[in-house]
């Protein structure tokens, strides 16, 4: 076993990552910002080294920065989380010719899938079914409108670079093609360094399901069963269940041959994921392949009682997957949900900042947390807003569904607003209870049911703290306040 | 004192151990624990809570899942309210500015956007009327919450 | 399903059984001892009533108080917990003739397997290997001497009412036997009530191994798998794992068989435990069953997906098993430890009170808390000293030691002594390590290792107290104390 | 000043930003984060830390999955610790007294029985040596670390 583990991130995923290192008995080490030095993820490493001042791009997705830090650290591997450089040929190959483990797939795996539009072809040549779309004959705005027109509105536009929603748009009209080009082309060159873009049909009211694969040097490569994730908020995922509703075992079968099928016809190693959109006809189509650890990975950690990252890490050093997923003997148990906690306004979606007063997790049978905060953390806005995840099992659907909701009610989250309110409405909501949902949910959600808590709560909750109890003193009774007759504010 | 907080604004007053709410009196129990508050109940039903003060005139209230913040109301407060969409509703960059001071506008229309993080965000303009004030100009830095445009 | 549901009891079974009822739409309803007033659990519950002042005998061992308790309420059903009134048929009873709903076994179950002289002859009559000892005919002073010369030393002395290991003593010579007697029966007196106490061979090291059983009130009982309990101190158990390294697929068969008959025999409806003592030929005897769900349920949940308390909850309330548990479709996942929490002495066992200055449980994959404190939280001497439980899932024996490992070094507990250390201890001692152990691994422990953190951290620590910051300040960097050599205070 | 805490004694004294332990300097560096200690580096090691105040004379550290109380140490908490076993280690009833003042003891022999919450609790000669004092009477109560029995 290797010593030492890099971690290039920062987050809820870097201190989950550190935790497996520490359970394998590997030291992890971190890297921050210097404006994240007083983050909650540097201190749960062994050691952590400076990235200097600046915005990501000088810092968390600065290949040099980190590859001077893994050197001074003496490191033996490093593991790149999601987001950031986890999806960068350079940085692996960097890594690599340092002599490090790189926790992550081959560089030319990641850049046969990172080209979106490399990918779809040659998918299509490996016969898996891709949305109908542009290819890479169609470059210029031009050609691009011209194959707008053939494949007709409403259609997306996207970032061949991209990934995970970021440069996407729906186009309603023909006319809204140039501007909805020039914003994406803008949006990609920021964000992934390529103004590239292509164009795919516009599929109503999809189902969006992925396939957790793993591939083996030794050229095994199998499937950990699907993620449902139709559950979005402007194209981004935040919450994720297992096994999804619209699957039955026989489609689950072929949607699981094709993501293992995907994964080995670009000669996959490690973990990834294959995904698909499924639409209301039961097609499904080939979207993307992420080359890296999904934020949602611990639904299938739940189901399947395993360790994707002590998995990732144990093939990254050579090791063969194990003999019970080659032989098909795995068999997912119960149900998991994931819910992303994200510091952003319920309802607007913008990102919200501040400093965490308090943060209390829930507890108790069922619930796992993987946070990257903890009570006095600060939170900006210069990075994801994702907070926390919060990963619920029970026996069946119905279940973890009470489940979560209890686990939401207990959270105490005070000082910077959360998604949670939306994510508590989307547990209540119809479509999601009942199981026949697709990526319009939350935009079809029914406004916020009536406040159920007394807005004369919140005033006592305040009022009480002009009348502080004395340092030390401790009142082991309710004080009666005299009067007892029913109130509620006028909103 | 005048309590506001999210969808509501309250006159409540302390008298001796009864509070009056905007005239009426209220009936809850506050239960501390270590001195801090962690119940209130209400017509016999109980609520857990949790509250932080935040600085000299405003506490936060956790309670069922979701935080408030409640604050003594002062008349600045309530102006910045009756503001509505026009003030930042983020940290971020001015990107653009659509309208000048005078300007007639339409509800729904873009007044100026807003970046931060690569994510924009149009300012609208809440309902019908005229531009009296355009606090800031392109490339202008904004906290979240600053008055960005005044509509009358 | 029912409106509400009285949880007759305190700590953190109180919580655990309250968040199952939230989870359902059940309203958990609590009791609390006046000197409870301010506990964690109280503040867990919709509604909680006062069993007014005393020491636990008035309190939550008091059926007319609880019984009141429950026709205030209003409730339609009472989960005991375990502990106190759990294994009472006095209160199962009473709860029934209110025409409420008993979460528990019958009353003749709790009586028949409560007697454990009684059970031994029927569990005998059932066919079921029991332990040699003294029976019914036995019961003065003077025929326990007799019968002790014939089992030989060493040997049990126990109470008949008994269970938890409370009231028993060993007898290493014949001529202690009637001091051992006078402090059983003494004891047995205040803590069940009875005097009655009986002899049982002592067999030595043997392996403690208990399983889960489920009956119906159709008829059908299954067992759940087992649960190794031999990590005990003063015959209590502090660690519980599953699957057990002693059981073969043969073994484990045999004695879930027995487990499941036993049960059987007396017409069991609910959750119960049956446990054994295991030898070192691997003969399994009858030990005793405990007619309510046991401490350390959560690792059956958690290696097989399920929510036992539910399940008690639906059976109690008519319904039938699971046709998957019927069918023996049941296969536990993963490997599962339960970590008992005490607040107590690590080496001496001695109770420890005083006031959890923080209690900051771990996170993370893998990881369940089950508290009933939390920071700020009064620890008296008067009830269990049971803090929390911390369970943990990894997908194999191994990996869920290092889990634990992790997780315990990440247990923030001041104010308070526990048992924490010895924990640590058992985990990385290498009988534990290797699974072959005994009841008596933990006085076999090897004495602490060199304390692995320099004492001038707890003295820089405390120091740095000396010179507070400003309130509000933060500073971003290390404060360098500027000479830099090692140091280490002697011991 | 004079610290101590489980196993140890140690003379500290903070000169400017050295501190100096028994008469040795000692490089460590400490990371506050929001005014509250966080970390402790010693010798390039780094342990994260937990720090809270126990009155005005004490400290509770956590580090490593324990806790430790470390306090200022003074005449008489250097006496009693000197007692050793002859403190109650719990709250609880005196239940026996096998010695009175001036017997003889050996090392092991039962002195009194205390019990709390149905256990019971011998208190035990440490050493050899004659009883000076006995604190307590059947009946009485004690608190965990008070003194009960004094041996020379």
């Amino acid at each position: 076993m290797i010593p030492s583990l890099l971690i290039a991130n920062r987050g809820e995923i870097a201190v989950r990552v550190a935790r497996t290192a520490r359970e394998m008995g590997i030291e992890p080490v971190g890297v921050y910002a210097e404006s994240d030095a007083d983050s909650y993820h540097v201190r749960q490493m062994s050691r952590a080294f400076s990235l200097g001042q600046g915005p990501a791009l000088e810092t968390y997705l600065s290949v040099p920065k980190l590859i001077e830090a893994a050197k001074v650290a003496g490191v033996r591997a490093v593991h790149p989380g999601y987001g950031f450089l986890s999806e960068s040929a350079a940085f692996a190959r960097a890594v690599k010719e340092l002599g490090l483990f790189w926790i992550g797939p081959p560089p030319e795996a990641i850049e046969e899938m990172g080209d979106k539009l490399a990918a779809r072809r040659r998918m299509k040549e490996a016969g898996i079914p891709v949305v109908p779309g542009s290819d890479e004959s169609a470059a210029d705005d031009e050609a691009l409108a011209r194959k707008a027109a053939e494949i007709g509105v409403p259609l997306l536009v996207k970032a061949s670079a991209g990934g995970g929603g970021k440069g996407m748009s729906r186009v309603d009209r023909l006319e809204d093609l140039p501007e909805a080009l020039a914003e994406a082309r803008r949006i990609a060159q920021v964000a992934f360094g390529s103004d590239r873009v292509y164009l795919e049909r516009y599929l109503d009211k999809p189902r969006h399901i992925e396939f957790q694969v793993f591939g083996d040097r030794f050229g095994s490569v199998v499937h950990l069963f699907e993620r449902e994730c139709s559950v979005q908020r402007r194209h981004q995922k935040i919450l994720e269940e297992t096994p999804s509703a619209a699957l039955d075992p026989r489609l689950r079968e072929a949607m699981g041959r094709a993501a293992a099928e995907a994964a080995r016809a670009v000669g996959y190693v490690g973990a990834g994921t294959v995904e698909f959109l499924l639409d209301e006809r039961r097609n499904f189509y080939f979207l993307e392949m992420n080359t890296r650890l999904q934020v949602e990975h611990p639904i299938t950690e739940e189901t399947l009682g395993l360790d994707l990252v002590r998995s990732q890490i144990q093939i990254a050093l050579g090791e063969a997957l194990p003999a019970a997923w080659r032989g098909g003997k795995l068999a997912p148990q119960g149900h998991a949900i994931e819910l992303r906690l994200n510091a952003e306004d319920p309802v607007s979606f913008l990102p919200r900042s501040g400093r965490l007063r308090l943060f209390e997790p829930p507890f108790g049978p069922g619930i796992r947390v993987d946070a990257g905060v903890e009570s006095g953390s600060a939170v900006s806005v210069e990075y994801d807003p994702l907070l926390a995840k919060l990963i619920v099992l029970a026996p069946d659907r119905r279940a973890a569904i009470e489940r979560a909701r209890r686990a939401l009610a207990e959270w105490v989250i005070l000082g910077v607003e959360t998604n949670l309110p939306l994510l508590q409405r989307v547990l209540e909501s119809r479509p999601f209870v009942s199981g026949r949902y697709a990526t319009d949910l939350v935009e079809q959600l029914a406004p916020a049911a009536a406040e159920p808590v007394p807005d004369a709560v919140w005033i006592a909750g305040a009022l009480a703290l002009s009348a502080p109890v004395a340092e030390g003193e401790i009142p082991r009774k309710p004080e009666p306040w005299d009067e007892a007759s029913g109130w509620r504010a006028g909103a | 004192m005048k309590l506001e907080s999210g969808g509501f604004t309250a006159d409540v007053q302390l008298d001796g151990d009864t509070a009056v709410i905007d005239g009426r009196s209220v009936a809850f129990r506050v239960t501390r624990q270590n001195g801090e508050i962690v119940e209130v109940e209400i017509q016999g039903r109980i609520f857990p809570v949790r509250v932080v003060r935040e600085g000299r005139r405003a506490a936060q209230v956790w309670c069922a899942g979701r935080g408030r913040e409640v604050r003594e109301a002062s008349a600045s407060a309530r102006a910045r309210e009756a503001g509505g969409d026009l003030l930042a509703p983020m940290p971020g960059v001015v990107r653009r500015v659509d309208v000048k001071a005078g300007a007639p506008v339409t509800r729904g229309q873009v007044l100026m956007v807003l970046e931060a993080m690569k994510m924009e965000h149009a300012i609208r303009a809440p309902h019908d009327g005229v531009v009296s004030k355009v606090a800031y100009g392109e490339g202008d830095l904004v906290e979240a919450g600053a008055p960005l445009v005044e509509i009358t």
